[in-house]
Parts: C-alpha cells; structure tokens; sequence
C-alpha cells in the first residue's frame, strides 16, 4: 500500500499567515526580549550584507534575513549549558543562542579577536559560553555530532539537551537519517531543527524530493515531531518547549520542522530573484510573513509598543551593531604562526616537531 | 572550431562537454547545481537548456548516492558524467569512488566496466576556509583502478575531458577555478586513447626540471620565465595524468638537468610531489642528482579562513623561486623573495 | 505529535507463519518450477556449506539457508534484461535469476572459470546473461548502483526494472535513504527489497532501530511498498508482481519487505545458536516456517507431489550439485597475471603502461 | 602487570582498553561488533561484560554518523574510542573524518579540540577480496589534523592506543590482525605524550635501512635476520607515527648505511613508502646514497580473491631480499627468491 504525509500545505503557501501572530498570554516582557532579538540578529545580518557589497567582507556569507523567528523561538527554551550545532547558515543560531555580537563581525572580517579567532569566517562559528558548539559549511555534518553531544549529556545525566539546526536539503544527506535512528534507538536528548525554507541553493524542494515536508523522516525513524509556522516566533517557541521537555525528561529525541523563507540568496546579499522556481512571485508576498513585523504587530495591538517605540529601537539596534562593527574593523588579523600552531591541541607545530 | 582559436581553460571545458554531448547520445551528466548559473561557473553555460533537464540533471544534496548512481547508469549502456562543483563534497562519496568503482572491473573478473568520468572541480581562496578549499588528487591517485586526470591547460581542459569520458575506465578529472582563465590557441579536438596520455614537456630547458599539474604548472611556467632572467634554463613537465603514472618523460629530464623540483597542491606527507620525488630517484642512480630534490606543497594544515593567513598558504612563483635560486647561488642566502613569506622550511 | 508505524508483529513471531501456504490457484506447474528453483538453492548452499567445514572453501560464505522463497518470489516477475544487484548473502538471488551453478561454484573456489574469474569469489558474483549485475559485502552499497540502472532503464524506455538485494541491517545506512530519495524524486523503475531476518550480524533489530519493520522508510518516501512472510513464496511473487507492474509502467519505484530468518550463522555453516539475542530459543520454531516444506505441503495437499516424488528430486538435485562441483574442483585458478590485467578495462598492466 | 611479562599484540591491545577504562571514566568506546564474540577478535574480549553496555555500545551500521557521534561528544568531555572492525568500513566515514574531524581544531581557532581516537582493524587475506582487505593508512595519514600511528609491537599495541587516547588531538590507530600472535615479554605501562613519539631503532645495522611500519616491520625484521646470515648488517626501524611524520631517526640511519629500502602494506602512487622516500632525500645530500631508494608495496591493483593470486598479492620477506641482496651482489640475478613470484617490476 501507500502513504501518504501531510504535506506542509498553507505552510508553503506565501499568500497565508501574513497576520500578527497569536501570542497565546506569554508575557509581554518575553515578546519583547524576542522581538529585540530578532531585530539585532535582522540588523547585524543587514551590515554583514552591506559589508559583502563594499567588498569589505570576503568569506562567502549565507544570511538569514526573513527567518530570524526560528533560532529565537527555540533558543528561547535552552541554556547556556544545552549544547547548540549550525551549518552554512547559522548568524541567527549562534546571535540567538547568545554568542557574542563582536566575536561574529570581527570572524567575518578574519581578525584575530573572532569568536573563530579568523580560522573560519562565517561558516565556522563558536561560542563556548553559550553553548554554540560549532557550525561548518559540509551540509548536515555537525547533526551526527549533535547526536554525540546528546549522547554526552545522557551519560552526564544533568537534563542538558543538544540541538542540530539543518536544512530541507541537508534532509537529503544519507548521514541525517543515520543520526535520527541513532538518536531514537538509544532515546538520546537531541532536537533536530529543520529550517525548511524550500530552497536548496537555487533548487526547490519540489525538484529534490517527493514532498514538500520534512518530517516524515522523523515519523518513520518513530521520533516526535511538530511542524509550525517558522515565522511565527511563539508558535515555535511553544512546539520547542514541549519537544525539549520530553527531552530533558528521558523520553527520546524530538524533531522540529520550521517553514520559513530566505529573503537574500542563497549566498551573498542580493536576493537573486531570478534563481530557482518561483522565487520572484513568491519573495514579496514572503516579505509580509516577516516574523518581526508580525510580532511588533501583536505587540502593538497589546499595546507593548507602538511605532515610535519600534523605530527608535531599530535605529538604537542600529547605531549599536554600527560601532562593534567599527571596533572589529580596527582588531589586528592572526598572526602567519597560527596557520601550523592551531592544527592540534598544544599548539605544535605540524611537522616542525622539534626533535 | 577554427584550426588555432584562442580559448580559456574554462571555455575550453563547455567546448568539451558540448562535443561529447553532440556526438555521443550515450553520454549524459548529473550533478549539483547543473541547472544553476553560478554552481559550476561558466563551465556548463546552458548545457541543460540546449540539451535537455534528462541529459543534464540536477540532483539532490546526496553525493554517495549519486556518484554510485552514475556508476549503475554507466554498467547499463550510457557514459555517465557525475559533476562535484567541489572536490571537498566528493569525500561524502568516496565509498561509491573506492570501494565499488575503482575495484568494480577487477573484482568481477574484469568483465564489467563502470564506464563513468567523474568531475570534480578544485574552488579555493576568497576566504572559503578549510572545508571549501581542498585539493586531494593525491588521495584518489592512491586508488587503482580510478585513473585521475587534472587539465593545466585550455587544450588539455577540453581534450582530456574527451579522452576521459570516452574511455571504458573510472575516471577523475578535477579541474581548478584559478586555471579558468588562462588562454591559449588550441588545435582542432584530437581524441588520444586516455590509457596512451601521460606527462608533457611544456617548456625546454637544461638546468632544473619543473613538475606541476593543473595550476601548479601554471605556477612552474611563470616560474621558468623568472628563472631565465637569471639566467637559469628550467624545463617545465606538466605531469596531467596522475593515476597510473608514467615517470619516463620526468626521469630523462631529471638525468639532463640533474636536479628536480615538484610543486604541488595538495598536502606533502603522502602527497603527490613526493610520489615524484620517489619514483624518479627509484630509478635512476643517485649520482645522476646534483643536489637534493626539493617539493613546494601546501603547509601541513588546513587551510585558514582570514586572508592575512590564507595569502601565505597556497604555493607561489616566489616559493619555488626560493628553492631553486639557491641551487645557482649557494652562497646567497635563500631569503630572496618576500612572498615567501610562511616558509615551509619550518619542517625539521 | 508521535507517528507509530505498523511493526511486524505476528510476521516477526516465530511460532507463527508455519502452515503450509495458500496458493491462491497458481499453475502447480509455476509452482513446482518454484519449489525445484528454492530446492537446488538450498542444497547448492549446503553443498557450499559442506565445503567450508571441509576447508576447501577459504572466502566467507553468507549463507541464505531458509530464506530461499525471497529471491524465488521476486525473480518469478523478472526477465534476463532487467538489472539485479545483491550483497554479501546473495547465493540465492545469483541462482534464482538465473545464474550458471557451474559459475558459482568455480567462482567460490576461486577459479579462473568462475563467474568472476576467481577475482571476487562468494561475495562478489556477477551474471550477465541473466541480468544479475553485480553483488558486493561493503552493506547497502550496491542499492545506489541499483538505482541507476534505473535511470538507465527510465532512458532505455523499455520496461525494464531494476531490483536491489538489502538486509534490515543495510536500513542503517544513509547511501539507502539518498538512494530512495532519489528513485522516488525521479519516478524511477527500481524494486527495493529488503530481507529482513531480523539480525544484522550479531545483533538483533530490536538493539538497531526503534521499530522492527524497515518499511516505515519506505512510507517516509512516498514509495508504494508491501510487507510480506518472506517465507510465503506465492505471497512474495503476488506482492513483487503488483509493485514491478507499476515500475514497468512509469509510476515510479516500489519496496518489498520480506521477512525472513537464516538457518546458518552470519557467516559461515555454523548455527551460531549461541550468538546473538534469542536466536537459540528461536531457530527451531523458524525452522519450521520452512519455505520449501510449506510449499511442498501445498502442492501434496493439492496432489502435485507426494513424498516419493520430493524424495526423489531431493536426491537428483544433489546429485547434480556434486557433479557441478567436483568440476569446478578440477576446474585450474587464475594465471598470476591477473592480478594486473583485469583492474583496466584493456587489460593494460596497472603502471605498466609500456612508454 | 608483572615486569617483563610476555604478551601478544592481540593481548596487549585488550590491556589498554583495560587500562584506559580503569583509570579514565570520561572513556567510552562505541563501534560495531563489540559484543560479538568474534567481530574485533579477542582484542575487546567480554569488556562490555565487565564495564558495561552503556561504555562499550555496539552501533547500527552507520559509519559515518558513529564516528561522527564519537566526535561529538568528545566535545563535551569524554574521551570517546570509535572502533570500525575494518579499515575499509572506515571509507564510509571519509567525510566525519577528514572534514570534520581533522579541521574542527583548526577551523575553530584552536580552541575545541576533539578528543576522540578512532581505532580501524587491518583485516586481509583468507580470499577476502578487494573491499575487505585494505590498508589506507597513507590515505589518512595526508590529512593535516589527523595524527595516524600503527603498532608493529605488542608493547606498542598497547602503549601507543593509550597514548592516542590520552592525546586530545584526534587519533587513527590501526592495528593489523597479522600482527595479532606476534608475542615480546613487555615492560610496565610508560604513557610517554603521543606527540613526543616517533620512529624507533628496533634492530641496530650498518648497511642498509630498512623502514616499516605495523605488520611491514615484523616483514623488516624477519627479512634482518635472513640479511644477517649473507654477512648483511640491516638496521630496522618502525615508523610508529605515520602522522605528523618525523625523518631524523631515519634520515641519521641513511646517512650511515647509505641505502634506503622501504616495505609498506599499502598501494604504491602517493603511498607511505614514496613519502619516506622523498622525506629522507629531500633533506641528505644525494652524493650519501651508495644506490636509488627501493620500496616495496602492493601491487597497483584491488585485492584478488583466488588463494593463487592472493598468494603473491601482499609484499613478503623475499620480496625484501630481492632489492636488497643485488645490492651486494651486484652481478647475481636479482631472481634469488622464489616468493618473489609476482614481481612489482613489471613497472616502468
Ligand atoms: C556535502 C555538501 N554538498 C553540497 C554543498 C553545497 N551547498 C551548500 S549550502 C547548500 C544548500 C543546502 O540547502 P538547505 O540544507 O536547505 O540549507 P539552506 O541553504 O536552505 O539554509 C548546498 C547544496 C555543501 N556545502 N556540502
Ligand atoms: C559498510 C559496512 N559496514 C559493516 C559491514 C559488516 N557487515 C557485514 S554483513 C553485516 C550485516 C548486515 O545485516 P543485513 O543488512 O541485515 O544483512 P544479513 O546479513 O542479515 O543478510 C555487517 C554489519 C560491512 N560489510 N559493510
Ligand atoms: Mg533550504
Ligand atoms: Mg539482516
């Protein structure tokens, strides 16, 4: 016989979920730590882009611009002790993790006082302090080291919880399934986060696989899971609570799918509307699923904040970005010793033993 | 195609996709990002538009899966070309590349062909950082069974991609962005058998031999411009198939010039300069040297993000320049140009 | 929310599925074709067997001893021009598509008259006039070369399918889920079937994944698939005939999930009672789920044969076997040039292209 | 552990998972076939039994998630042990490996370091055939960031995998079942840094070298003995360390014998024994070499099954003596000895 999945249906459809969003009684203080944090993370990635264009920034930098709502949604459930991977597109998981704002601009640049210390620009992140492990380009390969830093926290026994972010393409490397069984079999305390934007590079899902929604895989690996409206910051936020929860509590691994829409290219600052199926009819309407407009919007009408507010904060959010930036302009780069002293552990030289 | 057109490497590579496809319906290729205008540069320019999305097909993010998908196409009739717009996505595939297609004919009595050419593409520099940057011919080189070509020049770009894909053999062509726009006049195609190709003498000379491939021997070329200046004759062997390997051509050059200086671009331990290095002076008596042979190769170390760093880390005309000079100039010291910069003689 | 996929409940029970085995008015002349195709895989393999114990036989042998009625069912839909791919235990799917026994036999002793020249031996078996293409021990991975004779089919416009060997354990890795990934997105004709026994090596399902049936993947896929008693001939061949119908007609993949059990060790005669979760306890009842004996009581019941008969076609098919074998015993091993003249397709030595 | 007890390699290797597991409890070990009885031979026999399933875990058949897993959470405090039964399952996990396992260090700014030593079993011959019979320790051993090293010795056996585990860099220790019977009585337990080893002198000699590494070694020191009765003085030293690789020890004994002979199990084009080769020549003026350099390897070609091929497949003791004996006999054949068989000269 056949089965057939949900798919995402209105999920995917840019003309659906423009309204406010619904924020089910969180308190209005929370909202708003979320709201400020989707703008810093909107901000920071709108002067990495500019920093792109002036040819100030060279390492190839793949923004988040329009899905902020999903690293702030889930980040809002973790600590600074749950252990936090990324992939090619991870500003948005490390800022809303906690990872410092310097540390990324000064990476970018390639300077010595990077969170990377310049090894790895924007496709190697780290933050130790906030639990944001690391982040690399090879598409899904930090989930199976999500799933050994959930295999840790079991042994520590201390609720600590490990969290991979991937994408809908990275669903379609072999090493993802591998790591959801894994997980499952052993009922290991790992969240899998897939921000599906439709998009691999300039293909659409519809081109890659047989349906648009990712959990599937994570039924048939008999994991947890909850799709949601990526967009929507308190929606994500709640489908996260009860998944980590489980986790914490023992119960096995959980799986996010997030639908979501990238408003830049896939790499780079342009919006590269003529790539990919559909792009250019969908990508404005896209734009009214902002997930920070729909937020200050419920805000507004909870009467938290009202328009001067918001444009005071941005332009505040503004001026603060636009001065760490400065600062990282002026750090010093690595020195030409640290290409052979950061290949191993104590800093010897590669080769250059000194016998 | 006029008799002598000047052409880049990078042209030179759609040329040779577009002839295979022209004349041989049993070639298709598959790939990522076939269907997009940037993935694979210029190389493949509305390949899939001019021959179909059946022949050109654009895939999902499964490399494994894929390479051995070409592979299964390629024992049923077609000649697949399976695309890695990097070589550093080609390890996710490297079960389907070692375990089953280099050893497919042989552990099958030698009666079943994987009649596949699999192109990978060399994308390093502009800060992409260590896993967006490797070279690892050497690696897949090791392998027998998986012959390996890499094209240094606009003709070799074209033609070897020919003689690799119409061969019965595995193949691994791996081309480099920092050769795709170097040109020159290239004669009509001239489909050579891959298993007669080996290593050419790209420039005469008498007093140093020059082992490169791909760009390493662009590197060698301007190299041996700056040694004649100097009064120095260098001859230059682009070395272009390096799996399985022919060491004539190198070894009577060697016995001319008495000295040898690979430059490679990958890593050293393992690595294809000392694959040269061992297998000349396997073979002729050492007496023949008159002084040690020397290798330029990236430093043991990933590449590095930051361009303060990344600047010195892939080899440089000033690289060999400074081990070769000294060999004429022993009494000078061997610090004479700047871009030397991160010398690999940190090595013991 | 939680997905729960049907498991293989009584299917997995050992001390059910051992009646004799509806034959839903299939032609007794079928039938019997059947039951001599599963007879003569059964003592070629203990001939096998014999052998190893005996020491003349030095390459492992994966023995498929009791779980002949999986390549039987599937091979009755298939011709010589489709493509079939095996694995580490593949004596069976070799034989039932119509490989030479003399070939096999050769080739696990290693003879240059083998059906690999000797190169390969028990492990790596190739047929190409009868359309086995290829059979090697690395796990899953000749399911991805599988799907591309798929592709090669889907442009050969012909009808043909592709068929693909795997085991439960082979599931496990991720080259199976790109692979199906792939056939499903591109409609291709293949057959994935997979024979699951229950054990991978020495480890039972129930240790590996978080469900015992493998079909949940195959749901996860959007691909058509069937769960059968893998030792139910006519219920193999009913469920491989509606799934190859729909391949050869376009509609894309299929997936066959035969459950099954082996007799002999993971590798090698041995029982290997003493290894592995339940296998000691477990063993005698499977053996009564006997493909060939079920289908024999069939064909008694409906008076195609009697006892006499069986015995007699027993004995003559193990008088053939030894006949094949003692050939191939006498049969001379590959010329030491070999080793260098079969890794190109030429025959050109490796490196020693003569300059 | 008694002073000088006599102990196999195979013995020697479950003491220091013995050791490891006693003394570190942020040690854990995670591979497939752990709790079977035969998969990884007697080398982890009934440890699950006595430290539990929950630190000794057999694995689905996931090669690249497992180490991958292994990786991970040697990020977070534990010093993981991942153990592939065959180096050739080990192709699977290419990319946990060498993309990113080998650059996490480097890429991060040298400050997360994973502390995971992955352990592969050379497992050939018995007409295994192609995919279950490789070496690929050169292979890794290119890898900058991935220190590689083989026991030839039962005391290395142990001391070197726990050495690599106390190591936080990442570490491929390769043990070959070859090797398994080979007994020596063996000292207490010296923990001596993985960094700070290298090759060993194992048997002192004056005219020729001879290097090895893993089961090439115990192929060195038989093929001594046998040099000794032809009045031939072989000094045998053991490469350890494949990566990062250290030449002085080697470079010293070339000064002094003036010949170089290499074995290696692994395939020739940019194999171990070319990288010897060209590590000691690049950095001794040639004029000390009294011949060229030999290696021995496999031949370029995947594993045969049949026992006959198989026979004269993997480099032997006379394979030794037949480069080395015509250096002092110059006018004999070089046809001394009949393994010789299938002779690797058949190169050009
Ligand atoms: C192993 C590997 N294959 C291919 C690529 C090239 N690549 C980089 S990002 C990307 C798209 C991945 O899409 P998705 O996972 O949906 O992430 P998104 O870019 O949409 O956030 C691809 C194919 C890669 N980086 N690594
Ligand atoms: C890549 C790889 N990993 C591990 C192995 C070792 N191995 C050989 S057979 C086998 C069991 C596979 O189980 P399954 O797929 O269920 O086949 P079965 O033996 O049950 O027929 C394993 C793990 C291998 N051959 N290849
Ligand atoms: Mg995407
Ligand atoms: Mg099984």
């Amino acid at each position: 016989m056949t089965f057939h999945f949900p798919t995402l249906g209105d999920l995917a459809n840019s003309e659906k979920y423009g309204e406010p969003i619904a924020t089910h009684g969180v308190p209005s203080d929370r909202l708003l730590r979320q709201l400020e944090m989707m703008m810093l993370i909107r901000v920071t990635e709108e002067v990495i882009a500019e920093g792109v264009t002036a040819g100030i920034i060279h390492c190839p930098c793949h923004l988040a611009i329009g899905q902020e709502a999903v690293a702030v949604g889930v980040s809002e459930n973790l600590t600074h002790t749950d252990r936090v991977f990324g992939g090619h597109r991870s500003h948005s998981h490390y800022l809303a993790q906690g990872g410092a704002l310097y540390g990324l601009l000064a990476e970018v640049l390639g300077k010595e006082s990077g969170c990377s210390k310049g090894m790895g620009g924007s496709m190697h992140l780290y933050d130790k302090a906030s639990g944001f492990m690391g982040s690399v380009p090879i598409v899904a390969a930090t989930v199976p080291l999500a799933v050994g830093a959930g295999l840790a926290a079991k042994k520590d026994n201390r609720g600590a919880v490990a969290v991979t972010y991937f994408g809908d393409g990275a669903a379609e490397e072999g090493v993802v399934h591998e790591s959801m069984n894994f997980a499952a079999a052993f009922k290991l305390p790992v969240l899998f986060v897939c921000e599906n934007n439709l998009f691999s590079s300039h293909l659409h899902i519809d081109l890659r696989q047989p349906s648009n929604s990712v959990a599937r895989f994570a039924a048939a690996h008999e994991i947890p899971y909850q799709v949601v409206d990526g967009n929507d910051v308190v929606a994500v936020s709640e489908a996260t609570e009860r998944l980590v929860k489980r986790a914490r509590d023992g119960e096995g691994p959980g799986f996010l799918e997030a639908v979501t829409y990238r408003w830049r290219g896939h790499v780079g600052p342009r919006e590269d509307i003529d790539v990919g199926v559909q792009r250019k009819s969908d990508l404005p309407l896209w734009k009214r699923r902002d997930p920070i407009r729909r937020l200050a919007e419920s805000l507004e009408t909870l009467g938290a904040v009202d328009a001067d507010w918001l444009e005071r904060r941005w332009s505040a959010i503004r001026a603060k970005v636009t001065s760490v930036w400065e600062e990282a302009i002026l750090a010093p780069y690595p020195q030409s010793s640290a290409t052979l002293s950061r290949v191993y552990a104590n800093g010897q030289l590669t080769g250059g033993i000194q016998a | 195609m006029k008799q002598t057109e000047t052409i880049s490497y990078c042209a030179a590579i759609l040329e040779g996709f577009t002839y295979l496809l022209e004349k041989h319906p049993d070639v298709f290729v598959i790939g990522q990002g076939l269907w997009s205008p940037w993935y694979v540069g210029s190389t493949m320019k509305d390949l899939d538009i001019r021959f179909g999305r059946d022949r050109i097909m654009d895939t999902p993010v499964s490399e494994d899966a894929t390479t051995a998908i070409a592979a299964g196409a390629s024992l049923c009739g077609y000649r697949a070309i399976m695309v890695h717009p990097r070589v550093d996505f080609m390890v996710l595939a490297a079960n389907a590349l070692v375990n089953q297609i280099a050893k497919w004919s042989h552990m099958l009595g030698g009666q079943s062909h994987p009649k596949v050419t699999i192109r990978a593409i060399v994308n390093r520099g502009g800060e992409q950082g260590a896993q967006h940057s490797q070279a690892l011919h050497s690696w897949f080189a090791h392998i027998p069974g998986l012959r390996v070509v890499m094209p240094a020049t606009a003709l070799d770009a074209r033609d070897l991609l020919i003689a690799s894909v119409l061969c019965d053999d595995p193949v691994l062509y791996i081309d480099d962005r920092w050769c795709y726009e170097v040109e020159e006049p290239i004669s009509a195609i001239d489909v050579t058998p891959l298993e007669l190709q080996g290593p050419k003498v790209l420039r005469k000379g008498e007093d140093v031999t020059l082992v490169g491939s791909s760009f390493s021997t662009q590197l060698c070329l301007k190299a041996a411009g700056e040694l004649l200046s100097h009064g120095i004759s260098a001859e230059v062997i682009d070395l272009r198939v390096l799996n399985p390997i022919r060491y004539e051509v190198i070894r009577e050059s060697v016995k001319k010039t008495g000295r040898l200086c690979v430059v490679d671009g990958s890593w050293r331990n393992c690595g294809m300069a000392g694959e040269i290095i061992a297998g000349v002076l396997e073979s002729v008596h050492p007496s023949i040297l008159l002084d040690s042979p020397r290798r330029i190769t990236l430093p043991e170390a990933p590449a590095p993000s930051s361009k303060a760093l990344e600047a010195e880390y892939y080899p440089s005309v000033g690289h060999i320049l400074n081990e070769v000079l000294p060999w004429f100039r022993p009494s000078k010291s061997s610090e004479i140009y700047s871009e030397k910069g991160n010398s690999h003689e940190t090595y013991l």
